[in-house]
């Protein structure tokens, strides 16, 4: 009887779900077994489909998997890769790009300049929301493939396009890509080193500009390493050597991108020995990394750059000299050594050293610490008595901000506290929706090596991260003039010229550049982490 | 059955002419916040096979502690035995190793308790509690056990017992969970059954058949009963002899027929009278005054002097009053047992 | 001896605790704790908000007994001053979840019925929202008038902590309110606020009481949680959790910053418990 | 009894909508801009924003959004995460590791909680009594924060008994490690309940018959006092079996294990509400499943309890 | 009629359970006149304390009417009923469990004063619960202690006093001595019995202990399974019952003589009381009777005085048997 015996029914479900819980249990991973392989950490990608990956984690993942147009080389120069060439006409509008042949997608298909048509205009289509279409911008036709909402964010719903290709592109025959630009850019071809611009197998396609369900989760590239299984969410990604590649050839035979959620868990792997390469090693584990790692610990510059901001809309903050005072008040050295522990450097410049064109000390005097100056000009300039600096908690920004604000008070002898945020979308908002959210800390990488790639997005008046508010008519002609310069010595010079104003107004003021502080295991060797933090994955060996 | 008792080793030092049970100058005391606790001050009594020995006291007089430190069965801490014997069959109990007088238990002594409800553990099929003895004791096969625990609800009248045997102690009615203990305490066929008040939490139709029951059985086994009770009516009807209890000891020990014509201690007279009886009708019922004394202050010299119509100087002064032989197989702890008896 | 004078339960609670060591060492320590809440300056003279990077992670001193922190914080200061907003957030919390607790717990008991099936549901969904996300809405939501946060953190910690003692405090009550003493004072013609007040209450509280000082300790500590999380306390507050969950990260380099806010912590959270403690006892007649 | 679980179900389908009202409510408060949030820090092109906030109904009001979820869970589909993946599919990969993880670690706490409490029931007031009651509290005032980077920091790159970083795919060796630090935040009060009941049924009357018996103190202990003990315990841990599973954040994250707690963790910071809303209605599921689990099991430990 | 101060008719209770209605008080009629003392015997699960429960109000009886000196109690409302309660207490059966453990006798007995706050002014409390404990035989001076502090009968004395605090004429009292011990209960008795002739209370007097309630009650009910099966003066009940369960029931008490061993007339009854849930058709008393017909199993008997029964009983074969 069912009432009877209630404790059997019981006794049955806990064992279910005691079942339920035990079993199933653990396969541990064979991959760091004496194969020729490597383990490398990093974080879930928030996709891997090229043209919606703007994340280091998910460019990191596709650089092994797609082999792109042009690579840098040591000296940061552009070098074909996939593209036996890419040339401008004489306006530098129309690109053309040719591929080196023999070239094929991991299940077999040639690569053809279509395969790159097809995913550039995928990327770009309005209504497909990739989070890289912006990087297509230039290309003729990009604003036919997304009509501007008439309300903004208002309820009408942004017209439907009226059709998904860019006019742009053209495929001259199976090899040969013509690109026309909607403006003269001499600097495009760098531009197309970017992940966003690989191609895209037929294979990848259900129909016309539709992708195949599932296709994110198991990539078919035309790069070195091809895909083993298919994409384990929150825990890894595991690709091998494809047999026969045609372009340069990666000494291990294959990789597993381990997914942390947290870098110290990473960290504590990469000690243990179960990981091989941690590309980033957070602060809090640098000053024990030299003595858990010796030699296998690691410096290399890359791209970063941060920054404070100001909200220039804020009259509190409109007086440049206050701005410049602030900066001044920043013992910048102190805290890369000290808090950062070497992983940063002091910046005095608004682009990062890793680009042409960038002049140490550009910033001049405004970047050096100078207190006593600094309290002299923000007195002057009647700078607020509190100050407050906005930063998002998720980020590990505490330590630096609350460094900074002691620095400040006691530069200027003013309050100065940090203002934590959820994270940075909270952060963006309130600049957006220009609440009082105070100096706001801001950091930036690189999506291809141009100055203008630093000043376009941060400081131009429609700048895509410029939350300040900063707008200097001068300043964008500037840096119109540099894109549509006819060499990229031209450009820079104008780009350069446009820093300058940077220097005078400082609507932000330069921080630190950072660089990669990495580990590797003792498994490894010859490991190489670039500007884009990045494994350099055709060098990388094992220790047999 | 009794070739099951074979099975259990004789006790070293077992005296055969001794009597059944023989508790000598016993003392317990509890360390409580408040002091200590004199529960037993030296009570004696001794008890022979086939006797029923009714310890008669209200509550707190010790009668339970007693019981309890014969079984061997006090918590300790905070109770200590701190002197005396309880001698069964000649072999002092207190001075045997923990493992042989765990032996003694259920074996030789056995004990049922008042509340069977809460004396049974809730959670056990009674089957299984029964049976549990015969497992533990005997080392008998899970089967084996539960087949002699049906017979042992059978003997104890349970009706149906092979089904009821699965049942859980509050599926019993009181009477048959009374039954259930008594089939527990026999099951090993103990030599002395300690009833310690058995059928308090009865009603009178159903205590009527309990002591019936354990009457009989007594009778059957030819076993020692020791009945402790508050209750002077359930005494008169299947006691032998009786020692009555107070603030620890025994004050008065007797014949049950002597006890009840002629009281010689005044506790003993006052309970009798206190008793609401047909003829006073309509009076007020005789009382003892006061209170029985805290057991972490008793009182110097007879502990019932505060309370007693014949108290005089002697009574307040220690030592207390011995136990005085006031006739054959007759013993009262009261200077002025005469007087107690004479009126 | 004549006590004639009429009593309370409360003042005779009190002469008992007056004669209770354990009250009067967790007391002390309560009082201690408390005063370092209020005045911090009495305990150090050091300003904790003044940080030098100079001297990042120094070892203890005559300045700084406990050394200081990777910001170059004092670290003894640091937790005196943290003791205000921890206090606050463990004790504000608390008496929310408490004040919550106890309603619930005695609605859902003392009615029973509809009212306790709909309150127990209650407690049932309150118990799968995850804390992350409260404490991150209200933090969102409330932290701007509230710079530091300890209203939000409060809020959070007081909303999302009372089910446990609303569970206690439902099973007492339903205990209680069977109890023979109750059927008395309602054969009296005491009224339902009598009834719940006088009778139900005080003998139902003893649980309530120590799952409230153990939820203060779990509250204190919770809002190191927090911290960690992202959704703790911000702006200028120092507090344990703070301190707490950012040494928690250097622990290799430098373990004072880690170990003394833990070590208040810990010392806070079992003087409120023995306090509890004592406080339950002296409150029941029958353990004195 | 069939009865009192079906009615059981009903109010847990109850609760069920409630909760997801409930959480839903509090993702929509929190709602500031799930699709910026989705980026990090790089800039969403405004076609990008448009398109996304039409796909999920973020423009719409919170009723509406509401019945649009409702809709969605009502036939069955969960619906997309921002990130885009099937909300469907990620619950199905993170429970079972969650479950494995919080099951190991009730089974660990239990252990341990429920022999030391009975050992130091039986020898209350003695040494172990003591230093258990001082150490049951010290955890109680460490935080899981501290605890479990100190964990992985000793035993795992100091000691190296235990891999520092577990998987979805672990075995119970692996977890063993967080398992523990899981259950050190549920043991003291396991501890102290275990502790208090086993204190009370020792005085219970039928220990006195057991003893009576000729029973061993050990046979007592276990055998008739322990099962008689287990009941308020018993309670206490369903309780912390649902507060285990949405409360290992902190563990999941520290050991890298893609559970229940570390995706309601990224779904609350990416304002994710159908992910949070879709995690959270399972767990409070579960949670009443465990409830009704227990509840039975009262009925298996005392057959005093019966239920209609 | 004015002599008439308590009168029930045809008082039910059931209780909903799993099994059905458990029958817990099956119609019951009874009459207490002043300065009287009713007793009411039974067996556990007679009924006997919900009767009680009934009594006082704490318990809504299913059907019937209880009448306190003419008021029909089951309709009054609000103050009226708050002021006819005051008229009859209960003592009830547990000194331990009565008591509130966290409040002062003094407050125990004083709180009737603060709920009928139009009893005795404020000022006069304090006196009028020291002249309480003063009635009840405790020490006026011992207002401050708490009830644990007391012995089992001082508490019921306790308990007695709260009763007699808003000077009602009827005291339900639910086994008041039984938790006791025999010396003490035997003081308890007699106080109560003081207080009747002082107070010229009416007592309703419930208890299992036969040979107690036939020192106290002038008229005694016996009850069985929610019934009253044998009413009358204590004489007639004990010395010439008439239904086979008070002779059982009378039979079955012990006397304290030993000489009387194995000369009583001993009625030992089979069996148990059966669930009130399911009582038997007709007698319920049938099932263990060794008198039962058929017609016992087919019509109940009524309680009624009968031809060979001078008190009402409810037996169709009543009959008097002594059996002591």
């Amino acid at each position: 009887m069912l009432g009877k015996r209630p404790w059997k029914m019981a006794a049955g479900l806990a064992a279910i779900s005691l079942l339920i819980a035990g079993c199933g249990g653990g396969d541990s991973d064979g991959e760091s077994a004496n194969s020729n392989t490597v383990v490398i950490g990093l974080s879930e990608p928030s996709d891997l489909l090229p043209s919606n990956v703007t994340d280091v984690n998910g460019t990191t993942i596709l650089s092994s998997l797609f082999y792109p147009l042009l690579e840098f080389n040591a000296r940061k120069e552009p070098v074909e890769a996939a593209a036996q060439s890419i040339t401008p006409d004489k306006s530098n509008r129309i690109w053309t790009i040719k591929l080196k042949p023999g070239f094929t997608f991991h299940n077999g298909e040639p690569v053809t300049s279509q395969n790159y048509i097809d995913a550039w205009n995928y990327g770009a289509y309005g209504p497909n929301a990739q989070t890289g279409s912006n990087f297509y911008a230039r290309i003729a036709g990009y604003d036919d493939l997304n009509p501007e909402d008439p309300d903004k964010e208002g309820p009408q719903k942004a017209p439907t396009p009226t059709t998904n290709k860019m006019s742009g592109l053209k495929a001259i025959d199976d090899l040969t890509l013509q690109v026309t630009l909607s403006a003269p850019f001499s600097s495009f071809k760098t531009v197309l080193a970017y992940s966003v611009f690989y191609p895209l197998p037929k294979a990848a396609f259900a129909s016309d500009g539709v992708i195949v369900e599932g296709f994110a989760e198991s990539i078919i590239g035309n790069g070195p390493f091809k895909m083993v299984g298919k994409w384990v969410h929150d825990d890894k990604v595991v690709v091998e050597k494809v047999a026969n590649f045609k372009g340069k050839v990666p000494k291990i035979d294959g990789v597993t991108w381990k997914i942390y959620q947290d870098e110290l868990t990473e960290y504590a792997d990469l000690v243990t020995g179960s990981l091989d390469v941690q590309t980033s090693i957070p602060i809090e584990a640098l000053s024990s990394a030299p003595a858990d790692l010796g030699e296998r610990f690691q410096r290399s510059e890359n791209s970063g750059f941060d920054a404070l901001g100001f909200p220039v809309y804020d009259t509190t903050w409109s007086n440049p000299n206050v701005r410049k005072a602030i900066s001044m008040a920043i013992n910048r050295d102190e805290i890369a050594e000290q808090i950062f522990l070497g992983s940063r450097s002091a910046a005095h410049a608004f682009v990062s050293p890793v680009v042409a064109g960038y002049r140490e000390n550009s910033c001049g005097e405004a970047c050096q610490y100078n207190p006593n100056k600094a309290k002299e000009l923000y007195q002057a300039g009647k700078g607020p008595s509190e100050i407050k600096i906005t930063y998002n908690v998720d980020g590990g920004h505490k330590a630096w901000v609350d460094a900074t604000c002691g620095q400040i008070t006691a530069s200027l002898g003013v309050t100065c506290v940090g203002n934590p945020v959820g994270k940075f979308a909270d952060l963006q908002a309130m600049a957006r929706a220009h609440e009082p959210i105070g100096i706001f800390r801001l950091s930036w990488s690189m999506d291809y090596p141009l100055m203008e790639n630093y000043l376009g997005p941060l400081y131009s008046s429609k700048g895509s991260s410029n939350f300040s508010g900063f707008a200097s008519a001068k300043f964008d002609q500037l840096l119109k003039q540099g894109s549509a310069a006819s060499t990229p010595a031209a450009a820079i010079k104008k780009w350069q010229d446009a820093e300058d104003i940077l220097v005078q107004q400082m609507p932000f003021i330069p921080l630190r550049f950072s660089n990669n502080v990495y580990g590797y295991s003792e498994k490894v060797t010859n490991v190489e982490i670039d500007l884009f933090m990045k494994v350099n994955l055709y060098e990388i060996e094992t220790i047999a | 059955m009794t070739d099951i008792k074979g099975q259990v080793d004789a006790l070293p030092g077992t005296d055969p002419r001794a009597p059944l049970l023989q508790i000598n100058d016993l003392h317990v005391e509890f360390h409580t916040r408040d002091g200590v606790a004199k529960a037993v001050n030296g009570a004696s009594f001794w008890l022979n096979p086939g006797e029923t020995l009714a310890i008669l006291g209200e509550s707190g007089c010790g009668k339970s502690v007693t019981a309890q430190a014969i079984m061997g069965i006090l918590e300790t801490p905070p109770a200590h035995i701190t002197q005396g014997e309880v001698r069964y069959r000649g072999v002092d109990l207190l001075k045997l190793p923990e493992a042989q007088r765990r032996k003694v238990r259920a074996n030789r002594i056995a004990m049922i308790f008042q509340d069977a409800l809460s004396a049974l553990n809730p959670v056990y099929s009674v089957g299984f509690q029964l049976a549990e003895l015969f497992r533990v004791h005997r080392g008998m096969s899970r089967g084996d056990a539960r087949k002699r625990a049906v017979e042992l609800l059978d003997q104890v009248r349970i009706p149906g017992a092979k089904s009821r045997v699965h049942d859980y102690p509050h599926q019993f009615s009181g009477g048959m969970r009374q039954r259930v203990m008594i089939a527990m305490a026999l099951a090993l066929d103990p030599e002395v059954l300690i009833a310690d008040e058995p059928t308090t939490a009865l009603d009178v139709t159903v205590q009527a058949q309990i002591m019936g029951l354990l009457a009989e059985l007594r009778r059957e086994r030819n076993m020692g009963l020791v009945l402790i009770t508050h209750d002077m009516g359930v005494v008169a009807d299947v006691a032998d002899r009786i020692s009555v209890m107070y603030a620890g000891r025994v004050v008065e020990e007797a014949p049950v027929y002597d006890i009840y014509a002629r009281p010689g201690h005044p506790y003993t007279r006052a309970l009798l009278e206190s008793i609401p009886r047909l003829d006073l009708k309509g009076q007020q019922l005789s009382v003892i005054q006061g209170l029985p004394p805290a057991l972490t202050d008793i009182p110097a010299g007879c502990a019932f002097h505060p309370r007693c119509r014949y108290a005089k100087d002697p009574c307040r002064q220690d030592p207390a009053p011995p136990a005085y032989s006031i006739a054959p197989h007759r013993t009262a702890r009261c200077h002025f047992f005469r007087e107690v008896l004479g009126e | 001896m004549s006590d004639t004078r009429s009593r309370s339960l409360a003042g005779d609670a009190w002469t008992d605790l007056r004669h209770n060591k354990i009250f009067w060492a967790s007391g002390v320590l309560v009082a201690l704790i408390l005063l370092m809440a209020v005045v911090p300056s009495l305990f150090t003279s050091a300003d904790p908000a003044v940080c030098t990077l100079a001297n990042q992670n120094q070892g203890p001193s005559s300045t700084a007994w406990f050394g200081y922190d990777f910001q170059g914080c004092d670290v003894f200061a640091r937790t005196v001053y943290g003791t205000r907003d921890s206090l606050e957030v463990g004790l504000l919390s608390t008496l929310l979840a408490g004040v919550l607790g106890l309603i619930v717990g005695m609605a859902a008991g003392w009615f029973g019925g509809v009212v306790d099936a709909v309150l127990s549901r209650l407690t049932d969904i309150m118990l799968g929202v995850p804390l992350l996300l409260a404490a991150v809405v209200f933090s969102g939501r409330l932290s701007s008038p509230f710079e530091d946060g300890v209203f939000a953190v409060t809020l959070t910690l007081g909303l999302l902590t009372w089910t446990a003692a609303a569970r206690v405090m439902r099973s007492a009550v339903i205990t209680a309110k069977s109890q023979d003493y109750v059927a008395a004072a309602r054969m009296l013609g005491a009224g339902p606020a009598r009834l719940v007040f006088r009778h139900v209450l005080p003998n139902s509280i003893a649980s309530f009481i120590v799952v409230i000082t153990i939820l203060l300790g779990t509250n204190i500590a919770a809002e190191a949680t927090l911290s960690y999380l992202g959704a703790g306390l911000g702006g200028d507050a120092i507090s344990w959790g703070l301190q707490i969950a950012e040494a928690r990260n250097y622990a290799r380099i430098a373990a004072s910053p880690l170990v003394w806010p833990s070590v208040f912590l810990a010392v806070t959270v079992l003087a409120f418990i023995m306090l509890g403690d004592a406080i339950r006892d002296a409150f029941d007649p029958k353990l004195r | 009894m069939f009865r009192y679980i079906v009615r059981r179900l009903l109010q847990m389908i109850l609760t069920f909508f409630g909760a997801t009202f409930v959480v839903f409510a509090l993702m929509f408060a929190n709602q500031d801009d799930p699709i910026q949030a989705l980026a990090g820090e790089k800039p969403v092109s405004d076609n990008v924003r448009a398109v996304l906030t039409e796909r999920y109904h973020l423009d719409e009001s919170f009723p509406v959004q509401y019945w649009y979820y409702m809709k969605g869970l009502l036939t069955g589909d969960l619906g997309r995460s921002m990130a885009g993946r099937d909300i469907g599919e990620m619950l199905s990969g993170a429970w079972p590791v969650t479950l494995k993880l919080s099951a190991l670690a009730i089974v660990v706490a239990a252990l341990i909680a429920i022999t030391a409490g009975v050992w130091s029931a039986i020898r209350r007031g003695g040494f172990f009594d003591n230093s258990t009651l001082l150490m049951t509290l010290l955890l109680l005032a460490v935080p899981i924060v501290v605890l479990a980077p100190v964990a992985q920091l000793v035993f795992a790159m100091e000691l190296r008994w235990f891999p520092a970083t577990t998987t979805a795919r672990a075995g119970l060796y692996d977890l063993l490690l967080p398992a523990v630090v899981l259950a050190c935040s549920v043991m003291a009060t396991q501890l102290r309940v275990t502790r208090t009941s086993v204190v009370e049924n020792l005085r219970a009357d039928y220990v006195r018959t057991a003893r009576a018996k000729g029973l061993t103190p050990r046979r007592v202990t276990w055998v008739h006092v322990l099962r008689n003990s287990l009941i308020p315990v018993i309670t206490l841990i369903g309780v912390d079996l649902g507060m285990l599973m949405s409360g290992a954040i902190i563990v999941e994250e520290v050991f890298n294990i893609p559970g229940v707690g570390f995706n309601l963790a990224r779904g609350i910071r990416a304002e994710d509400g159908p992910l949070v809303v879709g995690f959270v209605s399972v767990l409070v599921v579960v949670f009443l499943v465990v409830n009704l689990v227990v509840d039975l099991l009262y009925a298996a430990l005392d057959p005093r309890i019966r239920y209609e | 009629m004015s002599d008439v101060v308590l009168q029930t008719r045809s008082l039910v209770k059931h209780f909903k359970s799993r099994d059905g209605a458990v029958r817990a008080v099956d119609g019951v009629d009874l009459q207490l006149r002043r300065g009287e003392t009713l007793g009411v015997v039974g067996e556990s699960g007679c009924g006997k304390s919900t009767l009680a429960k009934l009594l006082v109000g704490l318990e809504k009886p299913t059907s019937g009417a209880i009448a306190v000196r003419g008021q029909d109690m089951v309709r009054l409302k609000g103050g009226d009923l708050r002021r006819a309660r005051r008229n009859i207490q209960m003592v009830m059966q547990d000194p331990y469990t009565s008591l509130n453990p966290r409040m002062t006798v003094g407050d125990i007995i004083g709180e009737p004063f603060e709920i009928h706050s139009d009893v005795v002014p404020k000022g006069k409390r304090r006196q009028a619960v020291q002249d309480l404990l003063d009635t009840v035989g405790l020490n006026p001076d011992h207002a401050g202690r708490y009830p644990h502090q007391f012995s089992g009968g001082q508490r019921q004395r306790i308990g007695i006093a709260r009763a007699l605090a808003l000077k009602p004429e009827i005291l339900v009292c639910d086994e008041p001595v039984s938790a006791l011990d025999v010396s003490i209960q035997a003081q308890v008795i007699n106080l109560l019995e003081r207080l009747q002739d002082d107070f010229g209370l009416s007592y309703i007097f419930i208890a299992h202990d036969l040979s107690v309630v036939r020192h106290i009650a002038d008229r005694v009910a016996v009850m069985y399974l929610g019934k009253i099966v044998e009413q009358g003066h204590d004489v007639a009940i004990y010395d010439q019952p008439t239904h086979p369960y008070t002779q059982a029931l009378i039979s079955a008490v012990p006397v304290p003589d030993p000489r009387l061993r194995g000369r009583r007339d001993q009625i030992v009854l089979e069996g148990d009381v059966p669930s009130p849930a399911d009582p038997p058709s007709g007698c319920r008393f049938r099932t263990r009777c060794w008198k039962s017909q058929h017609v016992c199993g087919e019509q109940e008997p009524v309680l009624q005085i009968r031809e060979r029964s001078p008190h009402p009983s409810a037996c169709h074969f009543a009959e008097v048997r002594r059996v002591r």
